[in-house]
């Protein structure tokens, strides 16, 4: 059959796994961002066993130390503490939050947006007006509100940037269901007289599977993003605990005389969230079968 | 003899994209008169558009765009002299609209939304010289001629505002807007109900005649071949299987493939309205189409054959004149269908064993 | 077109009092209050901190203190700043100007160079511009707005003295050559990340468009590139992009509150940050219900200028 | 006054708080102060010594000069003729008794009634002449009226709605400054009042510049935007930089700030005192001051209030850092060490968390020491930082907290004593009013806070507040780290910036500020 | 009320009045808020083991009935009686179980089957969710011998449909149609969306699944040459009303109404000779008038006027 008969929904990818995932690296920007997550996460997950240092020892004596000088690959930090890992023990938990984050607001964005674009009536329409709302508060707004407002750790962070992320996930993920809906498959399921439950789990799930899979990849991207700027603005992650973003928070102070203290945390996010970015961008290219960039 | 519009030779098309090579036309040769109409028809992916877009330079735009999709056209086409295949995209752009037409298929998406039908008739006109006001009165004249009651009014709507039908018909207009020499055609009525394709069969066959230009119409239905066609090709596989005059293809069909596709069709003899008895079957090909991104040995249409022999399989048939037929009566088959109809309907006289032909 | 119009504005309403319940529970739930920050002033007890309290009200029930402030809200009186009395609406305008400065101009950059970019881009699909641009624009993406602006500052302030290091004018000067030598800054960081998002939208816009039909019609037509670039891409690839101002106004917006801090500038980011600081509830609250006002009324007129600008949503 | 110096040019002063309440009667935070001392005049101001000077009134009462009755209940004030209000009217002794009887207003929603709430009989015996009576003798409300700026009777007494914002956007007062103009987020700016009643000023205009963080104050600073830094500062790891700064002076002014890190004592883990001063002996101030705070910014102490004040005593026990002694301590009090380190007895692990404001790097990173000296004497030390609106409320004054950083000014405009920190009746967790967070409870110390603030006669009263500075060492309701210093800078050239621990600002006497010819 | 043409046969389903008004999308700028009668007083009546074919112009509502039928849309007046019960306004566990006896066969054989599911679990989640099978196996088995009556290689039970032909995969739906046993299935352009030469596979698998089970279809389609040879009885609409309704023979031999004589006029007929002689009548653009009846003009036959 001709490539263009297939159904151009983006939803609904038209080949078979392995052939996504093969489309997905020949775009050479996504190979290059699952590298870099890859790396990342390895390094994140087994970079502090491998070092020699731990990423908590405070030595008062040794502060400040320029990169390559002691033993300490990238120096230290305001106290003394390797910044190698440190930067590694930070990263685990940004993508920790970044993925955690991302959990909830899929499952909370997902729940909320197949239930709404299943039942058009009072219910999906209250549940949208209420995504609706939600969105109308910049997130930065309501995640600053939230955090200035609990106090500030590594599971309030995560919930909060979850909550505050969930919104876009219920749009798409309402909007996916609602074209699905139209799709007959939907009424030759209805058809056949599975139960409303049975046809959002069985039938519309699967569907959104794919678009969910971008959405959560941009969702990390983005939580380890606004991780970072609750951190910077002094409202997230708490010491001793490190996360990019509160590095780079401690660091801003020494930026004139330690300015890799900075920069390096900096870049760290920038390739974390570039590689999700990338990741997702491919996924999204890669799962529309007619292959346009959306 | 006088030299053709279009002489096509050894064309083909191949797409490569991320899931490997698509051979879409494998050598495809012929050649069209002036005012000749040609049908094509044939299996669904067979390679009709893609030969015909190829030409002109059209693939790679509107939905023949996959991403990374690349197009790699290969043999000659010579319209009127020229040769269109490797032709600088500046040249190719003035012979498009001017000397060769379009009209596709679908007439909502091939309009642009945004324009007014007014507008876009003109531009037609405009991109090939001639002064905005000339133009516009043009436009009005056509919308005339293809039949759309009050053009000036309707020259000022959106294709939105307009029906499937009344679309077609500005699709039309802008395809002879520059009189063209060669009108291509892709599917033009499968998207409208019965009535209003006879409709625009009508206008079509006005206007051939009106400005004696040559056609290329590509489609589905059997039934437009019947009524419009001159000559008629029949395609499969990236081939063509069998061309020539209509009458002959239809009534001394050389392919297994077109006999296959006349035979399928239902047929008022077989009608037997009863509930009681086994009620006649249509006749169908068996098999599946065939997979166009494997490279194509053989005839094409050998696996679904019942009457393919060894060589079928292995060695391409050319595309060749009938030796009892019409003149222009060609097919490619290395078997002669004739005669081997006449051999099974000797072994086997029962219909039933021709209805369920390969089963 | 009217009743439909009509009928967006009560939508919009209704959402707006979506977002005063949720705003406003969201504060009430929140430990801590507005005077905690004067636990520690000298001479301060107990009693003085009980009885502010009373004043401002904050004794009340949330049911009340909700009523008490929605119907404000109704009558155009949004409460008052616990930190100046100010009403809050006068606190809000006299900030909203700078903040509205630095996003216009940000999106004039944005637009200008997001728009073109993603022009060139699509146009030359995978070409080397387009690889470029495409990587620039992931790692636009991908870098905290603040970080990126204290590199601006790094270097092009403390080391290369370029540009001022924040503020939006020196004390006492209001030329409007030192306020747009201030503004360059914020801005390019602030436009940063809007445009990297145009540039994307723009390009895959502009792919889209080129892979309609109607293009195949056009070209079939012979239609001259530049025309086919400008009247038929173009008029269509930017109809979408009328909607993005709607969409990218909130995060515009969240991403002022930033840059904000990073220059110093005295706008809304500045304000949100101390009222927060400071449990200022009713600026806060304000200001929640202000940009929930302006996300929604924007994208009601861009919808609105949608309808207007696509023939197909026109009404006869 | 004497011949008077036609003022000329500004100074911009960095702050990076936004000064918002102008109305003397209502304000608020220090960066208020800085606005509030130079627009507006007090009956007599705090020198940096330490002295009252008589400012609106003639002389500072006293038992001696007759101002103040024997028994410290009968007040009697005079007042300078010759002031004048900034729109012109003259100022009466009407103005003291409306602000007074203001401020005791229970239903006024000022800061403080702290003092003023004693206030009786309040009569004025001639426009230049006012006195009252007190309830009980209170030694501190003489330092409490040095920062108690007169408001205008003539424009105030008519305004009903205590929350009616115009006098605070357009304050008048007495003092050397008129008020300007207020760009929100921005700035406030002072301008010269030529007909103030003192010296000076000599600045035509002061600007309070507002830049919400340090860095960017830093940052401005160096750069020559801003003359001045002031509230809070500059940040003690980047005063070094700072100095390195061609044409600026840093100071390390002391400050009435006291660093501690208090103990919610009623916490099961802190009432053996073996625990606190095992915890204290394990605290490595050395390290601090030298590396966190840099040397010079800070001074360690071990009392609770600034050297500077006549009440503090010198020769307290001094802290040492023995890890050693710590462990030994503890030991012997038997904290056992359990499985994982962490000592326990009687079912009580030495777990807790320490508090303070999130973001403060500087106790970040003292925090973090502190976690990993005490987990080697086997204390678990968690961090439990928030947001100060959070910090500040219930978990400060009712004392929810574990352990808590925090810098303390205990006396009260200058007075030293500490009632509302150690008084038993000052624990708010118990009912009490006042700021006895640790929940600090000794009787003897109690009796000895009553009796401190039942006598004017200074040496007695010094005495007293030694003793309690003996015993709260030994108690170690909290532990003292140190005084605190504001690092401040000016430009070179700017004469007349003087600290003063008597107020919270060092903006208290912009009239003498000028730029050096 | 209108009679099923073969007296002996019992009405399987019967139709009454129905009435479908679609009120037009409520988006902000949607041109009008027009009414669109899809459905306007339809009734007719399907035989056991009958097929009646359903044609007319495109837009005429002939899909909605179908979904009406199928209770996937609600009628606004009129009455579906199927096999005797009243099924009008059935709900829960009544519809559920009505299922089991009507189901429908889609147009679009890629948007009718689920692209994430694998094809033996469309065929046999009715089968599941009813409960008719519950063990694996035993579903399995059932499924092969659907895959098996409806000419598809039961090996393929694992594959996604997207990996099948659009003929095949129309077979999918019809095997997930017949999986429930149903006695009468609705048929909406089964062929429509089929290459010419799938499409004579499709109505040959349809012909003999009703000589075997003695089905019935609502068989809906374009083409006219396809419905003359499945149906027993057609029904031609246009504009929401049925124009005419009656046997095959006499509704294409001898149509009344001007709409259905230039339908049928119009139909092109794949043989240059005949096509060249055939005359086209022009289309009527008249309204129905709403008034207008149906008349029988036959035996069986009947005409609006
Ligand atoms: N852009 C493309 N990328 C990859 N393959 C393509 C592209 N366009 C067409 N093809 C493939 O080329 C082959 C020929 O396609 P073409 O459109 O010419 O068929 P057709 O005969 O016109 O079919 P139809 O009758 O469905 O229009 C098909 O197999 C099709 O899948
Ligand atoms: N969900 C709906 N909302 C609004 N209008 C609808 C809806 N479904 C169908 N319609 C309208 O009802 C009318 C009948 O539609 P229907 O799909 O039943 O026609 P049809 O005869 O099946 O047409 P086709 O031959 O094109 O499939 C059309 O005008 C259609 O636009
Ligand atoms: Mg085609
Ligand atoms: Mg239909």
């Amino acid at each position: 059959m001709s490539v263009e008969s297939f159904p151009a929904a983006s939803a609904a990818p038209a080949r078979a796994n392995t052939t996504v995932f093969h489309r997905f690296l020949r775009r050479r920007m996504a190979a290059v961002g699952l590298a870099l997550v890859v790396l990342l996460v390895l390094a994140c997950a087994l970079g502090p066993f491998l070092l020699r240092h731990d990423p908590l020892t405070i030595n008062m004596r040794g502060r400040f130390l320029l990169p390559f000088s002691d033993g300490h690959v990238l120096g230290t930090d305001e106290m003394g503490r390797d910044l190698l890992a440190r930067i590694l023990d930070a990263g685990r938990y940004s993508l920790l939050i970044g993925i955690l984050a991302m959990s909830i607001s899929v499952f909370v964005g997902g729940f909320v947006g197949i239930v709404a674009g299943f039942y058009r009536g009072i219910l999906g329409h209250g549940l949208m007006r209420f995504v609706d709302g939600m969105l109308c508060f910049p997130s930065i707004f309501l995640l600053l509100t939230l955090a200035a407002l609990t106090s500030p750790g590594v599971v309030t962070t995560t919930i909060i940037i979850g909550l505050t992320a969930w919104m876009s996930v219920a749009r798409l993920v309402h909007s996916s269901v609602q074209e699905l809906c139209q799709r007959e498959f939907i009424a030759a399921a209805r058809a056949l007289g599975l139960r409303d439950w049975r046809i959002m789990i069985g039938e519309l799930l699967p569907n959104v599977a794919a678009p969910l899979c971008v959405a959560a990849t941009l969702i990390v991207a983005r939580a380890i993003l606004l991780e970072s700027y609750v951190s910077y603005l002094g409202y997230g992650i708490q010491p001793p605990v490190a996360s990019w973003g509160n590095m780079l928070q401690k660091a801003q102070q020494y930026f004139n005389s330690a300015p890799w203290l900075a920069i390096l945390p900096g870049l760290m996010i920038t390739i974390a969230v570039a590689g999700f970015n990338a990741i997702g961008d491919g996924l999204r290219d890669a799962l529309n079968p007619r292959g346009r960039p959306g | 003899m006088t030299t053709p519009l279009l002489d096509v030779s050894d064309l083909t098309v191949r797409f490569s994209q991320d899931r490997g090579k698509v051979y879409a036309v494998n050598g495809v040769s012929y050649s069209l008169a002036r005012g000749e109409t040609l049908a094509v028809v044939g299996e669904s992916g067979s390679g009709k558009s893609a030969h015909v877009l190829a030409m002109p330079g059209l693939l790679g735009t509107g939905r023949y765009t996959g991403a990374g999709a690349a197009v790699e056209v290969g043999g000659s086409a010579v319209f009127a002299g020229k040769e269109l295949i490797g032709m600088p995209e500046a040249e190719l752009r003035r012979l498009r609209g001017s000397r060769i037409g379009f009209v596709f298929q679908d007439p909502m998406s091939s309009l642009n939304p945004v324009l007014t039908v007014g507008e876009q008739i003109a531009e037609a006109i405009t991109s090939h010289g001639v002064s905005p006001r000339t133009a516009e009165a043009r436009a009005l004249d056509l919308l005339d001629i293809v039949g759309i009651p009050e053009p000036r009014r309707r020259a000022r709507h959106f294709p939105h505002q307009f029906s499937g039908g009344m679309r077609q018909r500005a699709m039309i207009a802008i395809g002879i807007a520059c009189e063209p020499a060669l009108l291509i055609a892709d599917e033009p009525t499968t998207a409208l109900d019965v009535l209003v394709q006879a409709q625009i069969i009508d206008l079509m066959k006005d206007l051939r005649r009106q400005l004696g230009m040559a056609m290329i119409w590509i489609t589905h239905d059997m039934g437009v071949v019947a009524s419009i066609a001159d000559t008629v090709q029949v395609m499969y596989g990236g081939r063509i299987m069998e061309r020539g005059p209509v009458r002959a293809v239809f009534h001394d069909t050389r392919s297994a493939y077109t006999w296959g596709l006349l035979n399928s069709l239902p047929d008022a003899e077989m009608h037997a309205p009863s509930l009681a008895g086994r009620r006649p079957r249509l006749r169908q090909i068996p098999g599946q189409p065939p997979d166009m991104t494997q490279v194509p040995v053989g005839d094409p249409f050998a696996p679904r054959n019942r009457f393919a022999t060894h060589r079928c399989l292995s060695e391409t048939p050319p595309l060749q004149q009938v030796a009892d037929g019409a003149p222009g009566h060609l097919v490619a088959a290395w078997y002669d269908l004739p005669q081997v109809l006449r051999a099974v309907a000797h072994r086997d006289a029962s219909p039933q064993a021709l209805t369920e032909m390969g089963t | 077109m009217v009743r439909r119009f009509g009928a967006r504005l009560i939508q919009s309403v209704i959402l707006l009092w979506i977002v005063s319940i949720v705003g406003f529970s969201l504060l009430y739930l929140t430990p801590g209050g507005p005077l905690a920050m004067f636990a520690e002033t000298p001479g301060m007890t107990q009693e003085d901190v009980e009885r502010l309290e009373r004043q401002l009200g904050l004794d009340q029930p949330a049911p009340i203190q909700y009523l008490r402030w929605a119907g404000g809200l109704v009558v155009g009186d949004w409460g008052r700043s616990y930190r100046d009395d100010s009403p809050v609406l006068e606190v809000i305008g006299s900030r909203i100007g700078q903040t509205f400065k630095l996003m216009l101009a940000a999106t004039a950059v944005a637009m200008s160079v997001g728009l073109a970019t993603g022009i060139l881009g699509a146009v030359r699909q995978y070409g080397r511009f387009d690889r470029v641009t495409t990587i620039l624009t992931m790692i636009a993406l991908s870098i905290p707005t603040f970080w990126f602006g204290l590199l601006v500052i790094y270097v092009f302030s403390q080391r290369l003295g370029w540009i001022p290091p924040g503020n939006a004018a020196p004390v006492g000067d209001d030329s409007w050559l030192s306020a747009l030598h201030h503004l360059i800054g914020p801005a390019l960081v602030l436009g940063l990340l809007s445009t990297a998002v145009w540039s994307r939208y723009m390009r895959s816009a502009v792919l889209e468009t080129l892979a309609q039909d109607y293009i195949r019609t056009a070209r079939a037509k012979g239609v001259l590139r530049s025309r086919l670039l400008f009247h038929h891409v173009l008029r269509n690839a930017l109809l979408p992009m009328i909607t993005l101002i709607g969409l990218e106004l909130p995060s515009l917006f969240g991403g002022a509150l930033v840059t904000e801090t990073v220059f110093t500038w005295p706008g809304m980011g500045r304000l949100f940050f101390d009222s927060i600081s400071y449990r200022d509830y009713p600026v806060i609250l304000g200001m929640l219900i202000f940009s929930a006002i302006l996300v929604i009324s924007s994208n009601l007129i861009a919808d609105t200028l949608y309808g207007v600008a696509d023939p197909r949503l026109r009404r006869r | 006054p004497a011949t008077r110096v036609e003022p000329e040019g500004q100074v911009v002063i960095g702050v990076a708080q936004e000064p918002t309440r102008f109305h003397p009667l209502q304000r608020r935070t220090e960066v208020d102060d800085a606005v509030h001392l130079n627009v507006f005049s007090t009956l007599w101001s705090l020198s940096p010594e330490g002295n009252l000077v008589p400012d609106l009134a003639v002389e500072v009462p006293s038992v001696e000069n007759g101002g103040i009755s024997a028994d410290g209940l009968e007040w009697r004030i005079k007042l300078r003729p010759d002031v004048t209000w900034h729109d012109g009217a003259p100022f009466t002794a009407e103005d003291v008794k409306f602000t007074i009887e203001t401020l005791a207003n229970p239903s006024y929603p000022s800061p403080s009634r702290h003092g003023h709430e004693l206030v009786r009989d309040i009569e004025v015996v001639s426009p230049t002449e006012v006195r009252w009576r007190l309830e009980r003798p209170f030694a501190p409300y003489l330092a409490i009226l040095a920062w108690a700026g007169i408001a205008p009777q003539h424009i105030l007494a008519g305004v009903t709605d205590p929350a009616d914002p115009s006098f605070n956007n357009s304050p008048v007062g007495t003092g050397p400054f008129r008020f300007g103009e207020r760009r929100p987020g921005d700035h406030v700016s002072l301008v010269a009042n030529d007909k103030y009643h003192g010296q000076g000023p000599f600045l035509k205009q002061a600007v309070l510049k507002y830049i919400p963080d340090q860095i960017g104050l830093k940052t401005q600073f160096i750069t020559g935007a801003v003359d001045a830094v002031l509230i809070p500062g500059i940040a003690p790891d980047l005063a070094k930089e700072v100095e390195r700064a061609p044409g600026v002076k840093v100071h390390y002014s002391p400050n009435q700030f006291v660093e501690i890190i208090a103990l919610n004592t009623q916490l099961p883990q802190f009432q053996d005192p073996a625990v606190r001063e095992a915890l204290y002996l394990a605290l490595d101030k050395n390290t601090v001051f030298n590396e966190i705070y840099p040397t010079g910014t800070k001074r360690p102490t071990e009392s609770f209030l600034p050297e500077q004040s006549w009440a503090y005593k010198k020769d307290l026990p001094e802290h040492r850092f023995d890890l050693g002694a710590a462990r030994a301590l503890l030991d012997k009090a038997g904290w056992k060490p359990g499985a994982d380190g962490i000592r326990e007895k009687d079912g009580t692990r030495l777990a807790f968390s320490i508090s303070t404001i999130a973001g403060d790097h500087l106790r970040e990173q003292f925090q973090q020491l502190l976690q990993q000296d005490w987990r080697s004497i086997g204390v678990d030390l968690s961090i439990k930082n928030a947001p100060s609106a959070a910090l500040w409320g219930d978990f400060w004054r009712k004392s929810q907290f574990d352990s808590i950083i925090v810098g303390l000014i205990v006396p009260i405009a200058s007075d030293p004593d500490p009632s509302n920190r150690f008084g038993s009746w000052a624990i708010q967790a118990r009912g009490g009013t006042g700021l006895n967070t640790f929940q600090y409870d000794n009787p003897e110390v109690d009796r000895l806070l009553r009796e401190g603030v039942g006598t004017f006669d200074r040496e007695r009263r010094k005495q007293i507040y030694f003793e309690i500075q003996d015993i709260v060492r030994r108690d170690l309701p909290y532990l003292p780290l140190v005084q605190g210093r504001s690092i401040e800078g000016t430009k070179n050239g700017l004469v007349g910036y003087q600290p003063n621990l008597g107020y919270r600002v060092n903006a208290w006497n912009l009239r003498d500020w000028r730029w050096e010819k | 009320m209108i009679p099923s043409v073969q007296g002996n046969a019992p009405d399987l389903l019967r139709v009454e009045g129905l009435v479908r008004h679609y009120r037009g999308d409520a988006g902000i700028f949607s041109r009008h808020r027009h009414v669109v009668p899809a459905v306007d007083d339809v009734s007719f009546t399907i035989g056991r083991g009958e097929t009646l074919g359903l044609v007319g112009e495109s837009g005429s509502g002939k899909s909605t009935v179908g979904r009406l039928i199928m209770r996937l849309d609600d009628a606004d007046a009129g009455r579906i009686v199927f096999d005797g019960r009243d099924i009008t306004d059935l709900r829960g566990q009544g519809l559920i179980d009505l299922r089991r006896r009507l189901q429908v066969v889609f147009q679009d054989p890629y948007a009718s089957l689920n692209p994430r599911r694998r094809v033996g679990d469309i065929v046999g989640a009715g089968l599941r969710a009813h409960g008719v099978e519950t063990s694996q196996s035993g579903l399995r088995d059932r499924v092969a011998g659907l895959f098996r009556r409806v000419g598809l290689d039961p090996g393929q039970l694992d594959r996604y449909p997207h990996e099948f032909s659009g003929g095949q995969r129309q077979r999918i739906g019809i095997a997930r149609a017949l999986s429930l046993e149903p006695e009468l299935i609705v048929a909406d352009e089964p062929i429509t969306a089929l290459d010419v030469s799938i499409q004579a596979q499709i109505i040959n698998l349809l012909l003999d699944l009703q000589d075997e089970t003695g089905l019935s279809y609502l068989f809906i389609a374009h083409d006219l040459g396809m419905v003359r040879h499945i149906s027993h009885r057609v029904a031609v609409m246009r504009r929401g009303r049925i124009v005419e309704y009656g046997p095959v023979g006499a509704v294409f031999d001898d149509a009344r109404h001007p709409y259905t004589r230039a339908l049928i006029s119009a139909i092109p007929i794949p043989d240059p000779d005949r096509e060249a002689s055939r005359r086209q009548i022009a289309g009527d653009d008249g309204e129905v008038a709403s008034d207008a009846k149906l008349r029988e003009v036959g035996r069986g036959h009947w005409v609006l006027a």
